[in-house]
């Protein structure tokens, strides 16, 4: 089991690191959003999986995937409303 | 039956009642509500006068843990001018407000909440509790001067709000750190473990220079001018005359209370250079002004001056020397609140009458609108310090103890600064007298409604009574409590 | 371990801090002052304040960011309209001394308080030890609460005041004359949003108000997030703010008026302003406290929709470049 | 089956994971800077947020602090409000 923890988090840490690269290294604001995604998504749900064992009662444990959940949510529409307004400013410049 | 709570609740059960029924008419309600204040103040000041201080422990919890309210001789005493002074404001701004629908609506909630926030102040004996009251002042304060929402006062507003807000930051800073070191908020204990060291000197520096920003001493004194001078008539007074007088009092409060053994005497001397400087330059730039209410606006800075001339005089003399002190600075604290509001007061009579802020379009108008400007000219009369006036006893305490201790050299400022407070009076006068336009008919006026005038007056007048019974707030002064700790405080 | 991550984390608050300070672009300010906010929140965290770090988390990474966005934008807003007539001076290249003035304070200031801290006498009074003490009778399990609801309600009451201030002078800056969010409610992806985000959001305060009776948590923190789900559906387009005048007023007020009401009517019964008869303490403080996280996410909303929508489009903004 | 935290080290663990997180969030600061537009600075805000959560959900373990997940709890819920206050007025009322 706790090997597993480690190896989930360390996972989850590793999408978040790509996220940040990706968020520094990348040209464009899309290509940026993709990889802010990807921490969004799988580093914190990783992460969040790898805690769940640790959880001191299921209360916690439900709220840590209650987080997920929001988070994945959240993100996914944020997303898709700043690549709207993007592709809004570009298509008003043209 | 304990009066303390009530002083408080009075204030916020009014603000509510102006804030959510603003159909009723809630100037004449407000002015009902300052009668039964006044009463509340002066059942309280007869019990402190017969009983001596009173404590008033919050929710029955007993400090350090709970917050205890102090009634003694000084605090009924601005109590008591609090209230005076409040109610003539509201009378005047009954009549005021009537040009000014929009700002009525939402004068009387914030002035209000004025009232609690300072009536807390002076009840104040918790430090922690002095820093919410102090919040809370700036808030309505800021709230009223930018009531008229135009460029200039909001501008003004946002200034006087920043360096509010930064001079709570110095004050909460200190705070926290005398809570660190002494682990309690009451100013009465803290008096009695308080110690000169590394921690304390850092943290009364810091409440020093957070509340000398708030009182508008002079290098700090920039942004009390456009705001006091921008915004109307009645909170103008009520600013001058009150606001900016909370901030002071806590730093009196905490120099004599609590700080008394660890103020250095080179601290007290610099309080007092800062002190000549506001008055000197406050003076010179009333002078100045050519809009009649900068020139009081700045005439403020410049008499808030005196008041930190008492440090110097009270600290490190010996006790007579360090009592007279006091007594002055606090009888200067009545009298300049009493000659300010007035002359706002009159002030914004003048302004409404003549229809410009220019001093020069004052030319002639000492046929059309006398009153005011006699009421303008008691209050100038105990500014400058002549006899008989409130003004007058006061700088005649602070001169007594400034000769008795030796310290001439505050005599010497202290008489300039009177010398410099008459040039810029009578630069007003000397437009109002202007034969020639009297003459040519210039000067054509409005008719200013006779609560106005009475108003500023009346002020006027008890600014000049002052000189006749200062011995009752200096005997109230001097009530037990308040005379062991001005023992205290110059041994 | 504890110090590296500390010490990390103060320079990362520095970082933000110099730039929030030293960002001539305001955007970039703003951005870097929710970075900052979230930083806070993490310090409060790691000094073992989790009330603050939940009160900062909500407020500071929440609200402030949206309020300050909001300004941005109005400013922006403003500047297209009269071609940088007001505003010439936020972009005005600072004097030197502006600069080197405020390191120069804050390193004093540091030095000062670096040995006011390090000389610190100890202290010979706990109050901690006084909470633990008095906790039994105060109704609440949570000392923070005992603390801000109980042995110092007072100042709670005044700061509710405070608020209630606030609100009263936004609202009278408010322009008489102000039109409604324009109606772009179109969007159904911010629809669905938030009919997925508001609802968990109001369970949340509801939990974070109950939770703090004996645990971190209260009106404050409960009342900001209520405060951020309003402001949510006004963004997505929902006309919440066009509540009654008179209903508004009442609900902005109602937590200090159920406060001063409590505080007032235990003196007929002889006993001292804001004194709460022991037997019900718990429930008064319960719902004193219910009633305040109803006002003050009120309060911390009209704060926001005080504010008229900006008036043209702000384009011009997102093609700003960053002048090195 | 032993979950980590029954180990010794996990508290250095959990720190460590969370000042990993630190560094990415730091490094973050860099396009916050950088721009150079302001929908990038927003995104690197929007991953800030959760960053923030992870962060927060790490030292919660660490410091044995359930109250924390509440934190995180908020967090999560109200960072997203600065991005769509973000879109919604940098649009303005005319889309």
């Amino acid at each position: 089991m706790m090997y597993l923890q480690i190896a989930l988090i360390c996972l989850g840490c590793f999408f978040f690191i790509v996220g940040t690269l990706g968020l520094l290294r990348f040209n464009d604001a899309y290509s940026r959003i993709h990889a802010i995604t990807k921490a969004d998504n799988l580093g914190l749900g990783l992460l969040v999986l790898g805690l769940l064992p640790s959880a001191v009662n299921a209360f916690q444990g439900i709220k840590l995937l209650l987080i997920w959940l929001l988070v994945l949510v959240a993100s996914a529409t944020a997303s898709y409303l700043i690549a709207h307004y993007l592709k809004q400013q570009q298509e008003g410049d043209v | 039956m304990n009066l303390i709570p009530f002083l408080l609740v009075i204030p916020l059960a009014w603000a509510l009642i102006s804030l959510l029924l603003p159909r009723l008419p809630i100037g004449p309600i407000a002015l009902l509500g300052m009668l039964v204040q006044s009463l509340a103040t002066a059942l309280l000041w007869r019990s402190v006068q017969l009983h001596g201080a009173e404590r008033y422990a919050i929710g029955d919890w007993m400090a350090p843990l709970g917050i205890t309210l102090v009634a003694d001789g000084l605090t009924v005493t601005l109590l008591a001018i609090t209230a005076l002074i409040a109610m003539v404001c509201a009378f005047y701004a009954l009549f005021y407000l009537r040009s000014h629908r929009h700002e009525a609506r939402y004068f009387w909630p914030l002035f209000w909440f004025l009232l609690a926030s300072l009536n807390g102040i002076w009840l104040a004996g918790d430090l922690f509790n002095l820093y919410v009251g102090l919040e809370l002042v700036t808030f309505a304060a800021v709230g009223m001067v930018i009531l008229s929402a135009n460029r200039q006062t909001l501008a003004a507003g946002l200034r006087y709000l920043y360096m509010a807000l930064l001079g709570s930051i110095g004050y909460l800073l200190g705070v926290a750190l005398l809570y660190s070191a002494y682990g309690t908020l009451d100013m009465r204990q803290l008096a009695e473990l308080i110690e000169p060291n590394w921690t304390t000197h850092v943290a009364m520096l810091s409440i020093s220079l957070g509340l000398l920003v708030k009182t508008a001493i002079f290098p700090f004194h920039f942004w009390l001018p456009p705001a006091h001078g921008g915004a109307l008539a009645p909170v103008s007074a009520l600013l001058s005359a009150l606001v900016v007088k909370s901030s002071f009092y806590i730093l009196a409060r905490l120099w004599l209370d609590v700080g008394a053994d660890v103020l250095p005497v080179i601290t007290a001397q610099g309080f007092g250079l800062i002190g000549a400087c506001a008055i000197f330059y406050g003076g010179f730039k009333a002078l100045q002004q050519d809009e009649i209410k900068m020139l009081v606006a700045y005439s403020t800075v410049a008499q808030l001056g005196y008041l930190m001339l008492v440090f110097p005089l009270a600290a490190g003399t010996a006790p007579e020397h360090s009592m007279l002190a006091w007594q002055g600075g606090m009888l200067h604290v009545l009298a300049h609140a009493l000659a300010k509001s007035a002359m706002f007061l009159s002030v914004g009579t003048l302004v409404l009458a003549v229809g410009s802020k220019k001093i020069d379009a004052l030319a002639g108008i000492s046929t059309r609108i006398p009153l005011s400007l006699f009421a303008f000219g008691l209050a100038g009369v105990s500014l400058m310090g002549l006899p008989p006036s409130g003004g007058f006893n006061a700088k005649w305490l602070m001169l007594q103890s400034a000769i008795g201790s030796g310290q001439w050299h505050w005599v010497v400022v202290l008489s300039l600064g009177s010398l410099l407070t008459a040039t810029y009076i009578f630069k007003v006068f000397r437009v109002s007298f202007d034969q020639q336009a009297i003459d040519s008919g210039k000067g054509l006026v409005k008719r200013a409604p006779w609560g106005m005038e009475l108003s500023a007056l009346f002020l006027a007048g008890l600014a000049i009574a002052l000189g006749f019974a200062a011995a009752l707030p200096v005997e109230l002064l001097s009530l037990p409590e308040v005379e062991s700790s001005l023992m205290e405080a110059s041994q | 371990m504890n110090l590296a991550f500390d010490v990390l984390l103060g320079i990362a608050l520095l970082l933000c801090a110099a730039g929030v300070f030293y960002s001539r672009d305001l955007f970039r300010a703003v951005v870097m002052f929710i970075a900052f906010g979230l930083l806070l929140a993490l310090v409060w965290v790691r000094l073992d304040a989790p009330d603050l770090a939940l009160a900062e988390a909500a407020i500071g990474a929440g609200l402030t960011g949206v309020l300050m966005i909001d300004a941005v934008a109005h400013l922006s807003a403003k500047n297209a309209h009269h071609q940088g007539a007001q505003f010439d001076q936020t972009g005005a290249r600072p004097q030197l001394w502006s600069r080197i003035l405020p390191v120069f304070s804050a390193v004093i200031i540091f030095i000062l308080l670096l040995g006011a801290i390090w000389w610190r006498p100890d202290a010979p009074v706990s109050l901690p030890d006084l909470v633990a003490e008095s906790l039994p009778e105060s109704g609440v399990e949570h000392p923070i609460t005992a603390v801000l609801l109980n042995f110092r309600s007072y100042d709670t009451l005044l700061e509710i005041a405070v608020l209630l201030v606030a609100v009263v002078v936004a609202m009278a800056l408010k322009p008489d004359t102000s039109e409604p969010e324009a109606g772009n409610s179109k969007d159904p992806i911010l629809h669905g949003l938030s009919a997925r985000l508001v609802p968990p959001m109001l369970v949340v305060g509801v939990y974070i108000l109950w939770a703090g009776s004996y645990m971190p948590g209260g009106a404050f923190q409960g009342g900001a997030i209520l405060a951020a789900a309003l402001v949510f559906l006004k963004l997505a387009g929902f006309g919440i703010e066009r509540l009654a005048d008179s209903l508004l007023r009442i609900g902005l007020a109602l937590g200090f008026i159920v406060f001063l009401t409590v505080a007032t009517s235990v003196m007929i019964g002889g006993r001292p302003f804001l004194t709460y008869p022991e037997s019900v303490a718990g429930e008064l403080i319960f719902f004193i406290e219910a009633m305040l996280t109803f006002s003050i996410g009120l309060i911390l909303f009209s704060l926001f929709s005080q504010a008229p929508p900006p008036v043209a489009p702000t384009s011009s903004l997102q093609g700003e470049q960053d002048e090195r | 089956m032993q979950t980590l935290n029954a180990m010794p080290w996990a508290t250095n663990f959990w720190l460590a994971i969370a000042g990993l997180l630190l560094v990415t969030l730091v490094a973050g600061l860099w396009r916050i800077w950088r721009g150079p537009t302001a929908t990038d600075r927003m995104l690197a805000a929007q991953l800030f947020g959760t960053t923030g959560v992870g962060i927060l959900l790490a030292l919660s373990q660490a410091m044995q602090q359930v109250a924390l997940i509440d934190v995180a709890l908020v967090l999560a819920l109200l960072a997203v409000i600065a991005m769509v206050a973000f879109v919604k007025r940098m649009q303005g009322p005319s889309s």
